[in-house]
């Protein structure tokens, strides 16, 4: 579904992404995981558009995004739940939810759409008269991950998800996110939680200092040596 | 001793050297005239830049302290008949306490609360200096008779040499490094120990110190004018166009930014007087359009351009040589 | 090296700070070009004849006072080609007609900008003479510089009196003082039959020099000719809303309004004086009205207020007539009321130049100071202050147009009074 | 004794109105776009001499006329943006604030120059056959005029209340003030916002102005004036609220008509701003405003 092919990219001087090569298939799920600083969030920047990278290229069912402006890239179908939510805490739950289906093809599907989020996070339907900035944590990212589904993606980026959140909370959202995922949304994860994002997935990439050093099966990772050394310390 | 550097101190003295001859090179007043706003400019420029563009604190009241320093020294030296420099310091002192004054509930401002606030501050001034001052302060017959230029022009460069010298010195000392570190991150800088609010004071007082210096100055050389007249935004507006333009956060930029200001502005002016402004604005609008961080960086781009262009050019040759 | 620099800057400064203080020892006169050469011997070939006399203004065609430098301006240019027309101004000195070379720069209304066109004037075209610009604050700082120059300077559109107390000897102004304003409007209101007089005052003053000086004459002279301020209001100029001022003059009873409002603050005064109902019997408002545009944009409302322009286009004097027919031609209506002084200025000069037979500077500003003339403005001598004396006529707003309503030997229609109600207009 | 203080509230209230409509198109170019287009009191003078034009040449009453007023300043904002501005919108915000302040400042010189040579620098307004009258209620007059342009200011302010509450552009709009990158992975095209916001900011700023030209009166250089007083109340009402950018425009106006009337008219401008400096003290953020922004 979704191919990234030899990506180069960063910021003013400073490159951050060298060579990144990854591909999705759908319905999948999808870990890219690595430490801090080591072009994750980029990577996800490149795909949904907000950065143009200087070399290589995102394609989408084959089609290259290369010419897309990042607000096209949405309403093709690729959706993007950025590092700590970044929901719109002016506004309410509802109208942040209605943002979500901005773009004209969801626009018309909006109250179906709604309805399938109120169905998975039925919390979001209690307060959707609330401020979004009176939510808590938790709420939060489930307003966050049900705003990006309202643009009804195929393809469900996932920044962080577990950020900041309790470990009861992380475990609630991580169901969430497999639901999502049996409901047909291909998902790619960017998780600091290694071991929880490994045992979520299919497949991972692991990203060092902006290059892939090694993919595979979620659990043949989980016993990858260096990544058990690295990323899971002493557990 | 880098190349770099001497070419720096050569051509300082070089531009030192030609401000202390001009008026010897030069015998038309409109000249020395035209230099000495040149200079009032750069030292108006570069005193705003010190907060402005060093500490990243968009002062819009800056108006206030070249005009609380040149009403003080105007009132002292012609009225109370003290001597100039004392009447100088007096004026700088004045616009200093200002700015002690209102620094603390100021710096609790941030962003552009802070930057409306200086302008409303400085208007509270403009308005109530109007109100105390309704007179024209005008040099009495016998000053008008026995005014001399060059004395004036003199201080205009001392003044202007002081000011891009202290801005030097300052921002190349642990205060300025300090104060560069509150205008990129301010909570950054706190948490390695770097108090933003005293950086922040610091750099507001020599600012006010120096503004009303060039205040002082300004009373010092204009023949008549009203008290308001110092205290109006647009010295605040000029001051900061011309660091803009130039390059704020930079030695030069509010230097290059004066020169330019002052000169095309003028220029245009005597030779088209119908239409001197709409040229200017258009001019000033492409010169931003096409040069976005000011003379300074799109200089620095140049040249990064130029050394870009003549490295591969140099690779070439070299590979070229090789293969030959 | 960084503390070379720093050395270095210290340096620089100390030097500068003592050329400041001693007063450069270079600073010989070596701008003081001598205009022309003092009168030689018989046998000495005289001086070549210069292309040009060279006059120069500095005026405010931008900014603020823009309106008021639009009226001066045609003044001078007209004058000085009518003298050109007539091949120019007979110099003793060279023995010849030389013509007028006139000079015009925008100060944009701001005094910093005027200085150094002034100077650009004196040390680039060698002006000979200044006309003045307009406004207050900008003769107060242009003639400083007329002063410090020596070059004698005319001045119009402006009343300030104190301008001339400061003992400048090159400053002229054939236009009326705030003194003569300040008595006039009393004389006038007392021609009126006694009983009809609207005696009790309201002044709106504005706080700038010339507001404070014309506003406290007229306090001090309306108990002199029995009438009574009721109301005394300070405003700052630029101020919208004039309510407060006005409900106090109306809850006061006022019959007659004296102000100087800027054009703004007048528009303003007087659309919130025909909303609140309050119609003095007379109002005496100086300055806004004089805008040429003031009728076409208040119609009626603006009618039966009354100016001291300083001039009218309706003034019986040898070569009015010559003058609105030129700028009826170019502006489509006679002569606006500062185009007759600024036109007087250059005749002014002209008479002088010719009467002192020489360019020189000194000698033209005591030829200009023993003025005795007829102009466009009427007969003109000045006093040992540069003021002028000058007729200060009294004009009227009526059905949208201009007319003189005193001097009587003058005038274009009779003064209307009393003003009726804003809405019975 | 009331009935004079009661006539002063309603001329400060009128005032007030327009400080408010001045600041409140600012506000929103600011919020959404960050740019700090100091030509917006330029912006208003042109509104002002469409207008007064429309006025003069067709004799089209001036309140009839605002919907073409309307129409020229957004074809104007249109041209700047596409021309200008839009060249602005990838900078980081402080650069932003910097070069649009440039631009803003070289438009006004070539917008006022413009002014001149069209209109001459004389003071113009427009004044209608009822301009003088006014309703009196409990011994207080209302002048009609003043009373529309309130209305007018009010309307204004309530449909793009309602435009940014109600309609999916609006809530794009106020998105993208909080966080432009989440709203452009909403799929907004913040281009489109940014380029709406400065419409519709030029369309009220032209509103205002033709308002300035009825009640008040226009000339070139007015625009710095203006453009201060819309600053100035901007930060006071708080940024972020459309509403509050209005109210603390009437504030300044009742505050400015109350102390000309109690303390001197040589006072109501130093008080006002003293005012505004002391809630500036004690709410850093302004009157309306959210620290969340």
């Amino acid at each position: 579904m979704l191919t990234v092919e030899e990506i180069d990219a960063g910021y003013k001087d400073l490159q951050a992404l060298w060579g990144i090569s990854l591909a999705v298939n759908e319905g999948e799920i999808v870990a890219l995981v690595g430490p801090n600083g080591a072009g994750k969030t980029t990577t996800l920047r490149v795909i949904s558009g907000l950065l143009k990278p200087s070399a290589g290229c995102v394609l989408l069912r084959g089609r290259s995004l290369a010419k897309e402006p990042a607000h096209r890239i949405v309403e093709l179908g690729i959706s993007q739940v950025p590092e700590g939510g970044r929901i719109f805490t002016g506004l309410t739950v509802l109208e942040n939810l209605e943002l979500g289906a901005f773009g004209s093809n969801a626009r018309k599907v909006k109250d179906q759409s709604l309805q399938w989020v109120f169905g998975i996070f039925s919390r979001l339907e209690e307060r959707q008269r609330q401020r979004a900035g009176t939510l808590s944590g938790g709420e939060r990212q489930m307003l966050a991950i049900g705003r990006a589904l309202m643009s009804k993606p195929g393809l469900l980026l996932l920044d962080e998800p577990s950020f900041g959140l309790a470990p009861l909370l992380v475990e609630q959202i991580f169901q969430m996110i497999t639901e999502i995922n049996r409901q047909g949304v291909t998902i790619l994860l960017v998780e600091q939680n290694v071991r929880a994002a490994l045992e979520l997935t299919q497949r991972a990439y692991v990203i060092e200092n902006g290059r892939i050093v090694g993919q595979g099966s979620g659990e043949a990772l989980l016993s990858f040596e260096s990544v058990r050394s690295a990323y899971l310390g002493s557990s | 001793m880098t190349g770099k550097r001497i070419i720096t101190l050569v051509l300082i003295i070089a531009v030192l050297a030609l401000l202390a001859a001009l008026p010897a090179v030069v015998s038309r007043d409109s000249i020395i005239n035209m230099a000495v706003l040149v200079l009032l400019y750069v030292a108006l420029a570069s005193s705003w830049n010190i907060l402005g563009g060093y500490t990243g604190q968009t002062n819009l009241g800056h108006a206030a302290f070249f005009g609380l320093g040149g009403l003080t020294t105007r009132l002292l030296w012609l009225s109370a008949g003290w001597s100039l420099f004392p009447s100088l310091l007096a004026g700088a002192g004045a616009a200093t306490t200002l700015a002690l004054i209102i620094g603390t509930p100021a710096f609790k401002l941030k962003g552009v609360y802070f930057a409306i606030g200086t302008l409303a501050l400085g208007q509270v001034l403009n308005v109530t200096v109007g109100d105390m001052f309704p007179m024209i302060t005008s040099l009495p017959v016998q000053q008008l008779v026995s005014y001399q230029l060059l004395p004036r022009y003199y201080l205009f460069v001392g003044l202007a040499v002081l000011t891009v010298g202290t801005a030097y010195v300052l921002v190349n000392s642990r205060l300025g490094l300090g104060m560069m570190a509150v205008r990129e991150e301010e909570e950054a800088a706190e948490s390695l120990g770097v108090s933003a609010f005293r950086h922040k004071l610091l750099a507001l007082v020599v600012s006010a110190f120096l503004a009303g210096l060039t205040g002082g100055a300004f009373a010092f050389y204009h023949v008549g004018y009203y008290p308001q007249f110092l205290f109006s935004p647009v010295w605040t507006f000029d001051a900061l166009m011309m660091a803009y333009i130039g390059g704020t956060g930079t030695i030069i930029g509010p230097i290059i930014g004066a020169l330019f200001f002052v000169v095309a502005k003028e220029l245009l002016a005597l030779r088209l007087v119908e239409i001197h402004l709409t040229v200017f604005g258009t001019l000033f609008i492409l010169v931003v359009l096409f040069l976005p961080g000011g003379f300074v960086q799109a200089w620095a781009s140049i040249r990064r351009a130029l050394v870009r262009q003549l490295g591969a050019r140099g690779v070439r040759l070299a590979s070229r040589r090789q293969a030959s | 090296m960084r503390s070379r620099i720093s050395v270095l800057f210290v340096l620089v400064f100390v030097m500068s700070g003592l050329l400041t203080a001693c007063g450069s020892p270079t600073a010989a006169p070596a701008t003081q070009v001598p205009a022309t050469q003092a009168p030689e011997p018989t046998d000495v070939p005289k001086p070549p004849t210069p292309a040009a006399i060279e006059i120069g203004a500095s005026m405010p065609l931008t900014g603020k006072y823009g309106a008021l430098g639009a009226m001066v301006k045609p003044g001078y240019e007209y004058a000085v080609a009518d003298i050109n027309a007539a091949g120019g101004i007979y110099v003793k000195e060279y023995d010849a007609k030389i013509p007028l070379r006139l000079t015009i720069y925008d100060d944009e209304s701001d005094p910093t900008k005027a200085v150094s066109k002034l100077e650009t004037l004196y040390s680039d075209q060698k002006v000979v003479a200044y006309l003045g610009g307009a406004g207050s604050d900008m003769h107060a700082a242009t003639s400083a510089i007329a002063e410090k120059n020596g070059v004698p300077y005319c001045g119009v559109a402006f009343a300030l009196w104190q301008i001339h107390q400061q003992g400048y000897r090159y400053l002229f102004s054939p236009f009326p003082k705030s003194p003569d304003q300040a008595r006039d409007v009393y004389e006038i209101l007392n021609g009126l039959p006694e009983g009809e007089r609207p005696t009790k005052v309201a002044i709106f003053q504005e706080k700038t020099d010339w507001g404070i000086e014309l506003g406290g004459l007229w306090k001090d002279n309306a108990a002199t000719y029995g009438y009574e301020v009721v109301a005394y209001e300070e405003y700052a100029p630029r101020s919208e809303d004039f309510s407060g001022m006005i409900l106090k003059a109306q809850a006061a009873g006022a019959q007659t309004l004296l102000a100087m409002p800027s054009p703004p603050d007048g528009l303003a005064m007087v659309k919130q004086m025909a909303e609140l109902g309050w119609a003095p019997e007379f109002s005496l408002i100086i300055r806004a009205p004089e805008n040429v545009t003031w009728g076409e944009t208040l119609g009626t409302t603006g009618d039966y207020i009354t100016i001291f322009p300083g001039w009218h286009n309706g003034e019986k004097f040898p070569g009015v007539a010559e003058l609105n027919a030129a700028y009826q031609a170019q502006f489509g209506r006679p002569a606006d009321l500062l185009t007759g002084p600024a036109y007087a200025c250059v005749q002014i000069f002209a008479d002088a130049i010719a009467r002192a037979g020489t360019l020189d500077r000194a000698a033209l500003r005591d030829a200009v100071a023993a003025t005795d003339m007829m102009t466009v403005v009427g007969p003109v001598t000045f006093n040992a202050d540069g003021t002028g004396n000058v007729l200060n006529p009294l004009i009227q707003w009526q059905s949208g147009k201009l007319e003189l309503v005193w001097p009587p030997e003058q005038a274009t229609a009779d003064l209307l009074f009393p003003a009726p109600a804003f809405d019975k207009r | 004794m009331l009935g004079p203080i009661a006539q002063n509230l309603v001329f400060g209230i009128m005032v007030g109105g327009l400080y408010g409509l001045a600041a409140v198109g600012l506000s929103l170019v600011f919020g959404v776009t960050k740019f700090l287009n100091v030509a917006h009191g330029e912006l208003l003078m042109l509104g002002g001499y469409a207008g007064f034009w429309i006025f003069t040449l067709w004799g089209v009453d001036p309140f009839l006329s605002l919907p073409l007023v309307v129409v020229c300043l957004v074809l104007i904002g249109l041209v700047l943006y596409k021309l200008l501005f839009a060249r602005m919108v990838k900078l980081t915000e402080e650069n932003k604030i910097k070069n649009t302040l440039l631009v803003g400042f070289g438009l006004s010189l070539v917008f006022q120059n413009m002014a001149l040579r069209l209109w001459s620098a004389d003071d113009r307004g427009i004044t209608t056959a009822y301009s003088g009258q006014a309703l009196t209620l409990f011994g207080v007059r209302f002048p009609v005029v003043r009373l529309a342009s309130l209305a007018i200011a009010v309307v204004t302010l309530l449909l793009l209340d309602l435009f940014l509450h109600r309609t999916y552009t609006g809530k794009a709009i106020r998105a993208t003030v909080q966080d432009w990158e989440a709203a452009t992975l909403m799929g907004i095209d913040i281009h489109r916002v940014y380029l709406l916001s400065f419409v519709v900011g030029a369309a009220v700023a032209g509103i205002a102005g033709a308002l300035v030209s009825v009640g008040y009166s226009i000339e070139p250089a007015m625009g710095l004036e203006w453009t201060l007083i819309a600053l100035i109340v901007m930060v006071l009402g708080g940024l972020g609220s459309i509403v509050g950018t209005f109210v603390g425009g009437l504030v300044l106006g009742v505050t400015q008509s109350l102390t000309s009337y109690w303390i001197g008219g040589t006072y109501r401008e130093i008080v006002a701003l003293l005012i505004f400096l002391v809630v500036l003290v004690f709410r850093p953020q302004g009157l309306f405003g959210s620290k969340e922004g």
